[in-house]
């Protein structure tokens, strides 16, 4: 089969995005639906690209319009894209389907278009070959996030926007004076033309624009404090997106902003900036953490949570070595997995009993006790409990972090798990032991299923972790190995200075 | 150190911008803030593809492949202004709906989410 | 064919989720009982084994990684420990246990006892000693959040300090199996003698050593990190209790032995010898000496029977610590000793404070009364124990301590044997009241109808009690399983005699001697005068008229005199330490959430534009 | 506040000496090109089209467009989804004057003819689809501003903005089908029309039939961003 049909994984979203206006006017109803089946396609399609990649072992290099880069806009679908493009449709399939339960704030149909733009964006991110594409893309992801951010229509949900706009918006300006640079000195926005041409650049101009393209990503990806917009938006959009923001789309800010960062490898800034991502996710993990400590509101405490997991994965992907970027991707997997399972669960709770708030989880385990076992399995996961997946990933980071003498970062992630304890273990005796009034809820059958298949995977990973450490380690030589990925890009031999 | 006065202007307005995001206290002047660094930085973007001498790069009537000036910047920057666009439109509707629900736009009011 | 060291790890296991699953009363107890039993049979049927061969050994490729576990004489001494009380224990549990909760996460406390003392691979012992945290863990939470809470921080200490040992160890090693690690620490130590570089520095070596004093000194209960330990065995399921203090804490102390194991080479080496001992092992020996006194003295201060019998049982750990810490082949084997007599008498105490509990549903002293007239076999069970502890001939609490005493005064070492002997005498003072307030004296009215303990309970806490009075009788016996881990007579001796030859002690004459003398007794007692029933007033009066808020009775503030002269000492309590370091990093997380996301999008740009600065400067 | 404002300027004034310290080395004017030059070589013969960003834009960088245009979409879905209510309506008090209403009634078409024009000959002139549907959506916006009561045929825009938006990625996936590449041009490429007629109208391949479905769409979506912020709504 010819795999520039992957590309597919671009054009299905769109046209069912641009089709939904189509059949809302033959029937509202059909437009929830649609969705779930468009996902559901999706994730076909993703899962057969993954197959390709992983068997195989080439990436599957998209060109568009058939013009070879770095004359036109390629996709680049290695390890890495092919993993992450799956999680995004997986993801995205499982929160269409929980989209169908809990979004009652009309109008759907635009709910609907957003959220497979919101997918779009984020495959796009992790797939593109091309600087300025990678622009085009986040901004997808953004705006469609910024939407969804607001969706609710609440002020809370509209402040919460507000403040991911401005903080985006910024950002975004930066970096794109980012590219502006880097274009100015190559002459070209191929990322594998860059990422050979990279030592040539001038090391003032190189400096400014590996920090400003830094900057404008690290916005998305929540580092500290530039993830200040994070807590408020992951509180205030619907739970459906807040689990997908929380499972892909920091995930994708934080690719483009490490892949960015090991492609201008040859540059004198490299390292400079190393320390400093390792200092800024650092700094993230400390301070998510210590917010998380007290929070009475357990999506805004999930959201604490989730970052100061991404500042993880930052200071593994900051080490600087291909063991510590495998830790970073597998952390990337398994805190996918978890989070997404948790915000479904926060989100279902809230859907059933009114809030967020930790009042209504008193009793949880009486009233909704599936739901309840699969929070506390995801916060048992999270603290670090061998036999679930988080552990692996918080000891090859371990292990990474070993090999090139950081042993603070040990400290850092016991620390991080004392305090993860403190407060999930709270949550989980609020839910068990603590009794409240209230009728026990007749739990819904497809979502206690995603729930339980999301459980199973934390548990067959946590137990099993071999096949899924070697999907990451594989994903991140790819987005290691700089050298490789030139050579997997088909350049244009003509076109080179 | 020399800059030309394209880049010099081009860095004012993203300098401007940013000044009115971090003193203005009104959600709309910290939105034209925005849109003042968008066009600041799209500015800056052309300055980068413009060649001394050459003219647009459409390739009739005596303009040939060796006096046009750069093409990419062109086409990048019509899609960040796109993209600015359409940002901008968000904005503004998330600022309608915050004023139709708390009646003001100083953003030292809007600070329901937090801690 | 499943291997028999997989029968006995995961047998508990499994019948946990079978139990869990057929959340039937009468099935779940049959099956906990058979998942509980069939390790230990298994067990039993290894020592015929283990007589034939030096070691039984299994090895699983799971995930790339290879996990080894291995059944010789040290580990199988512990796994009986673990099955014989555990196995009490569950047998316990079928007439408190409320639900099928409790019976899975007690189960899987088993699998991982038993997991961490056949892991012959440092990633195994890891994972099973955290499943065994975890599950116990689990237990006290349904009862007590804040007590879990306490005692699972302490524990995610422990592991992540474990957890960075192992990965140090393992970055230089490249290997996880005990076998290689001992090998390469054993080469270090040669090639420090040598004066050759060694692999792992001095400094490496303190730090790892330091890390797992930590991770095990955790779990055993070691001053200060016992924090946890009074509170977690009083808050749960006081038959689970018996498992928890009595076989879960000799994970610990089985820790501590691994250390020696690993490390004990370099270690000697590295820091020397005082005397026989080693100077590393003087640290655990003065930790261990510390938590006797510690452990012993807040006992005594106590007013709940579960709490006393936490910190008595915090304190017996530090005997095991200080035999262990002295480090010469006698004083290990001697810790060895006092690690089963403890597992047998404190399960036995915990039970019967479960029975108690269960009968009465009191657990405050001051409840309580007169009960031996209501449960007399509780009671006579009661009275094997107390014996034991105390360490009264002929009972193997006697003898484990005698052995821990000569090996401390054969090596000279006058503080850690007077605090041996301090804590004995504590030991006492805290005995005294529990067996005067609870078991004699005036009967509340509202325990007149107390009945005896229940057949499950009565049954294990027989087999305790019988093991008990045998192993004190027959010291031999243990003796001899312990001089095979040595593989040379230590102790020597018959079955009836220890000789150390500076010392020696005799059970069954000791015993002959004891018969014979309550025979007497009790024929002075039969045929004496008559006996005349005096009723039991306070003492203390002397005269005086009672002020309530200074009323010492046996059964209430019996030692607040004690309390009052330790004042000073009780207010440096290092569990007030720890919560005040608690919740000073909470306030500070409240303050700098409020400030830092404050809200203000304005801010919040400033942030970034702090962020720019710190690019710009870093740049130009 | 002078505070924050002697701040603010120490800042913008730090960063701005940084990016121009880096733009320098950047200088202004210089021929930078690399790909550019690639693409001012071979851009009649590989896509017919005169105007290079055209071409640059439809063809070499296609993904771009496609995410630009889906970027104007999310705005302008946005926008219909965070002002939807259950009743919106217009609410300008007066009528615009004679001369108003008159002229834009006599202008209208003439604006949208010229925003027709303008994507038509994307690909010789300056312009392209988006300039064009934004002049488009302008005569719109005069309506607006001209009747009190004109509202744009809502439910249509929106299918022919759906529609134009399929009809991109479809073409998209001809070439697919085609020239198995996305995006492929295979009107010029595959069919080969119009080579004889560079720089006139019928030339250039797909660039000509994108820029008019992006000029639809773009005028339709400005036009609908432009409704949906003049109504207001009410419960």
């Amino acid at each position: 089969m010819n795999l520039q049909f992957a590309s597919l994984l671009i054009a299905l979203p769109l046209i069912s995005a641009f089709f939904v206006p189509v059949i809302k006017t033959i029937s509202r109803k059909a437009v929830m639906p649609f969705l779930v089946i468009i996902t559901a396609v999706q994730t076909g399609i993703a899962a057969w690209v993954f197959e390709e990649v992983y068997t195989g072992g080439k990436p599957i290099i998209i060109m568009a319009g058939g013009f070879k880069p770095p004359v036109g806009i390629n996709l680049y679908i290695g390890h890495f894209a092919a993993l992450f493009v799956l999680i995004i449709a997986v993801a995205g399939f499982f929160m269409a389907v929980f989209s169908m339960k809990s979004i009652g704030v009309e109008p759907k149909d635009k709910y609907a278009m957003l959220f497979l733009l919101l997918m779009l964006g984020a495959t796009g991110m992790i797939s593109t070959g091309d600087i300025f594409n990678l622009f085009v893309f986040m901004e997808i992801t953004a705006i469609s996030a910024y939407a969804l951010t607001a969706y609710n229509k609440t002020g809370e949900a509209s402040e919460g926007a507000m403040k991911y706009i401005v903080l985006g918006g910024i950002g975004s300006s930066f970096f794109l004076v980012g590219i502006a640079l880097i274009y100015g000195s190559l002459g070209t926005l191929n990322m594998a033309q860059i990422a050979q041409l990279a030592g040539n650049i001038n090391p003032t101009v190189a400096q400014a624009a590996l920090a400003l393209l830094v900057f404008g990503l690290a916005v998305e990806a929540e580092l500290f404090p530039l993830n200040a917009w994070a807590p408020d938006a992951y509180q205030a959009a619907p739970h459906p997106v807040t689990a997908m923001f929380s499972a892909f789309v920091v995930k994708a800010g934080l690719y483009a902003m490490v892949r960015i960062i090991y492609l201008l490898r040859d540059t004198q800034a490299f390292t400079g900036i190393l320390r400093l991502v390792l200092i800024l996710g650092t700094i993230t993990v400390v301070i998510g953490e210590l917010s998380a400590l007290r929070q009475t509101n357990v999506k805004r405490m999930f959201a604490y949570s989730s970052i100061a997991q991404v500042g993880f994965m930052a200071v593994g992907f900051s080490l600087g070595t291909q063991a510590g970027a495998s830790a970073g991707v597998f952390h990337m997997v398994n805190h996918a997995i978890v989070k997404a399972l948790m915000f479904l669960a926060v989100g279902y709770v809230a859907l059933e009993l009114g809030g967020t708030s930790i009042e209504d989880f008193k009793g949880l385990g009486k009233k909704m006790p599936l739901t309840a076992f699969a929070i506390t399995v995801g916060a048992i996961s999270i603290i670090g409990i061998p036999m679930f997946n988080v552990f692996w990933s918080k000891i090859q980071l371990i292990l990474a972090a070993l090999k090139v003498g950081k042993t603070g970062v040990i400290a850092l992630i016991l620390g991080a798990s004392l305090v993860e304890a403190v407060y999930y273990i709270r949550l989980i005796h609020t839910m068990w032991f603590e009794s409240a009034n209230g009728e026990k809820v007749k739990e819904n059958f497809t979502l206690g299923v995603i729930m339980l298949l999301l459980v199973a995977l934390i548990i067959v990973i946590g137990v099993f972790p071999n096949a899924a450490w070697n999907i990451a380690q594989k994903a991140a030589a790819d987005l290691y190995n700089v050298s490789q990925y030139i050579k997997n890009v088909p350049l244009l031999p003509g076109v080179s200075p | 150190m020399s800059i030309g006065v394209y880049y010099f202007g081009a860095v004012s307005l993203i300098l401007i911008g940013l000044y009115a995001v971090l003193v203005k206290k009104n959600l709309l002047k910290i939105l034209v803030g925005l849109s003042i660094m968008e066009t600041g930085v799209n500015l800056l973007l052309i300055s980068i593809g413009y060649i001394a001498g050459r003219s647009a790069p459409i390739l009739s009537e005596g303009v040939g492949p060796n006096n046009a000036v750069d093409p990419i910047p062109q086409a990048l920057v019509l899609t960040a202004i796109v993209i600015g666009v359409a940002t901008t439109a968000l904005a503004l509707t998330v600022a309608i709906n915050l004023y139709e629900t708390y009646k003001t736009l100083n953003i030292e009011e809007l600070r329901r989410l937090r801690g | 064919m499943i291997n028999e060291l997989m029968i006995i790890i995961f047998a508990p296991l499994l019948a946990g989720v079978l139990a869990w699953i057929f959340d039937v009363k009468g099935i779940r107890e049959g099956v906990a009982i058979i998942g509980a039993a069939v390790p230990l049979a298994y067990l039993i049927q290894a020592y015929q084994t283990l007589a034939s061969q030096p070691s039984i050994q299994y090895s699983i490729v799971l995930s790339g990684f290879k996990f080894e576990f291995i059944l010789y004489h040290l580990s199988w001494v512990f796994a009986m420990i673990a099955g014989v009380v555990g196995f009490a224990a569950v047998l316990g549990m079928v007439s408190t246990a409320k639900d099928s909760y409790e019976w899975l996460f007690a189960l899987m406390s088993l699998t991982g006892v038993y997991g961490v003392f056949l892991a012959d691979d440092l990633i195994s012992f890891f994972i099973f000693w955290e499943i065994m945290t975890f599950a116990s863990f689990m237990m006290v939470l349904k009862y007590n959040r804040k007590a879990s809470l306490k005692y699972f921080l302490l524990s995610v200490l422990g592991a992540y300090a474990m957890l960075i040992a192992i990965g140090i160890i393992y970055a230089k090693v490249g290997a996880f199996d005990f076998t290689s690690v001992q090998r390469v620490f054993y080469q270090d130590a040669m090639r420090s003698v040598m004066g050759s570089d060694t692999l792992f520095s001095r400094n490496e070596l303190l730090l790892i050593f330091g890390l797992f004093l930590t991770a095990f000194g955790v779990k055993a209960g070691t001053f200060p990190l016992h924090v946890w330990a009074p509170d977690a065995y009083s808050e749960t399921n006081q038959s689970y209790t018996a498992m928890f203090s009595g076989v879960l804490s000799k994970a610990g102390v089985y820790g501590m032995l691994v250390i020696y194991i690993l490390l004990g080479t370099r270690l000697m080496y590295e820091f020397g010898n005082i005397g026989a001992a080693p100077k590393f092992g003087y640290v655990i020996a003065f930790l261990g000496g510390i938590t006797i006194i510690v452990g012993g003295l807040l006992a005594a201060l106590q007013e709940d029977i579960r709490k006393l019998f936490a910190y008595s049982s915090i304190s017996q750990i530090g005997y095991i610590l200080v035999g262990i810490g002295v480090g010469t082949a006698l004083s290990i084997e001697a810790a060895i000793y006092h690690a089963i007599s403890h597992a047998l008498f404190k399960g036995l105490f915990f039970l019967i404070v479960a029975t108690i509990i269960h009968r009465t549903g009191k657990t405050q002293f001051k409840d309580m009364g007169g009960l031996a007239e209501k449960m007399p076999v509780t009671f006579a069970m009661a009275f094997v124990a107390i014996l034991s502890l105390a360490g009264i001939p002929p009972l193997v609490g006697f003898a484990s301590k005698w052995l821990i005493f000569e090996a401390v005064i054969h090596q000279n070492m006058p503080i850690l044997g007077g605090m041996l002997f301090f804590g004995s005498a504590i030991g006492f003072v805290y005995l005294i009241r529990f067996t005067y307030a609870v078991w004699f004296g005036q009967r509340p009215t509202e325990l007149d109808d107390t009945k005896d303990a229940p057949l499950p309970l009565a049954i294990a806490m027989g087999i305790l009690a019988l093991l008990n009075v045998v192993f004190g009788i027959a010291p031999g016996i243990v003796a001899g399983e312990l001089n095979k881990i040595f593989g040379k007579e230590i102790i020597q001796g018959t079955i009836w005699e220890l000789n150390l030859g500076f010392g020696r002690y005799n059970g069954l004459f000791i015993t002959i001697w004891l018969v014979v003398g309550i025979l007497i007794a009790a024929v002075i007692y039969f045929l004496g005068a008559k006996v005349r029933r005096v009723p039991v007033t306070d003492t203390y009066q002397a005269g005086n008229p009672v002020t309530m808020d200074y009323n010492l009775t046996i059964r209430r503030n019996f030692f607040l005199p004690l309390k009052e002269t330790l004042a000073f000492w009780l207010r440096m309590s290092f569990d007030r330490l720890y919560q005040d370091i608690g919740s000073w990093v909470e306030d500070l997380a409240e303050t700098l959430r409020h400030y830092i996301y404050n809200g203000n999008v304005q801010a919040y740009a400033w942030y970034l534009a702090a962020i720019l600065i710190i690019l710009a400067l870093w740049g130009v | 506040m002078v505070m924050k404002r002697a701040l603010a300027i120490l800042t913008i004034l730090l960063i701005g000496y940084w990016i121009a310290l880096a733009l320098s080395h950047v200088p202004f004017g210089a021929d930078k090109m690399l790909v550019g030059q690639y693409y001012l070589n071979h851009v009649k013969a590989q896509t017919g089209a005169v105007n290079a960003v055209t071409a640059v834009v439809v063809n070499y960088r296609g993904f771009d467009t496609l995410g630009e245009v889906t970027v104007l979409f999310i705005a302008s879905t946005g926008v219909a989804a965070l002002l939807w209510r259950k009743k919106r309506k217009r609410t300008a008090k007066t009528e615009g004057s004679v001369v108003l209403t008159t002229g834009s009634r006599l202008l209208f078409p003439f604006i949208v003819l010229f925003g027709g024009y303008i994507f038509i000959h994307g690909h010789l002139t300056p312009g392209g689809g988006f300039p064009g549907g934004a002049t488009i959506a302008t005569a719109f916006l005069m309506l607006y501003l001209a009747f009190s009561v004109y509202e744009i045929p809502h439910k249509g825009f929106e299918i022919t903005e759906g529609l134009a938006g399929m009809g991109y990625v479809t073409v998209g996936l001809i070439g697919l089908a085609i020239g198995s590449y996305f995006l492929f041009d295979w009107i010029w490429q595959s069919w080969g029309w119009g080579h004889s007629n560079i720089g006139r109208l019928f030339s250039a391949g797909f660039i000509p039939v994108i820029y008019t479905i992006i000029g639809i769409k773009v005028g339709t979506e400005l036009s609908g961003i432009v409704d949906s912020m003049v109504k207001e709504g009410g419960e």
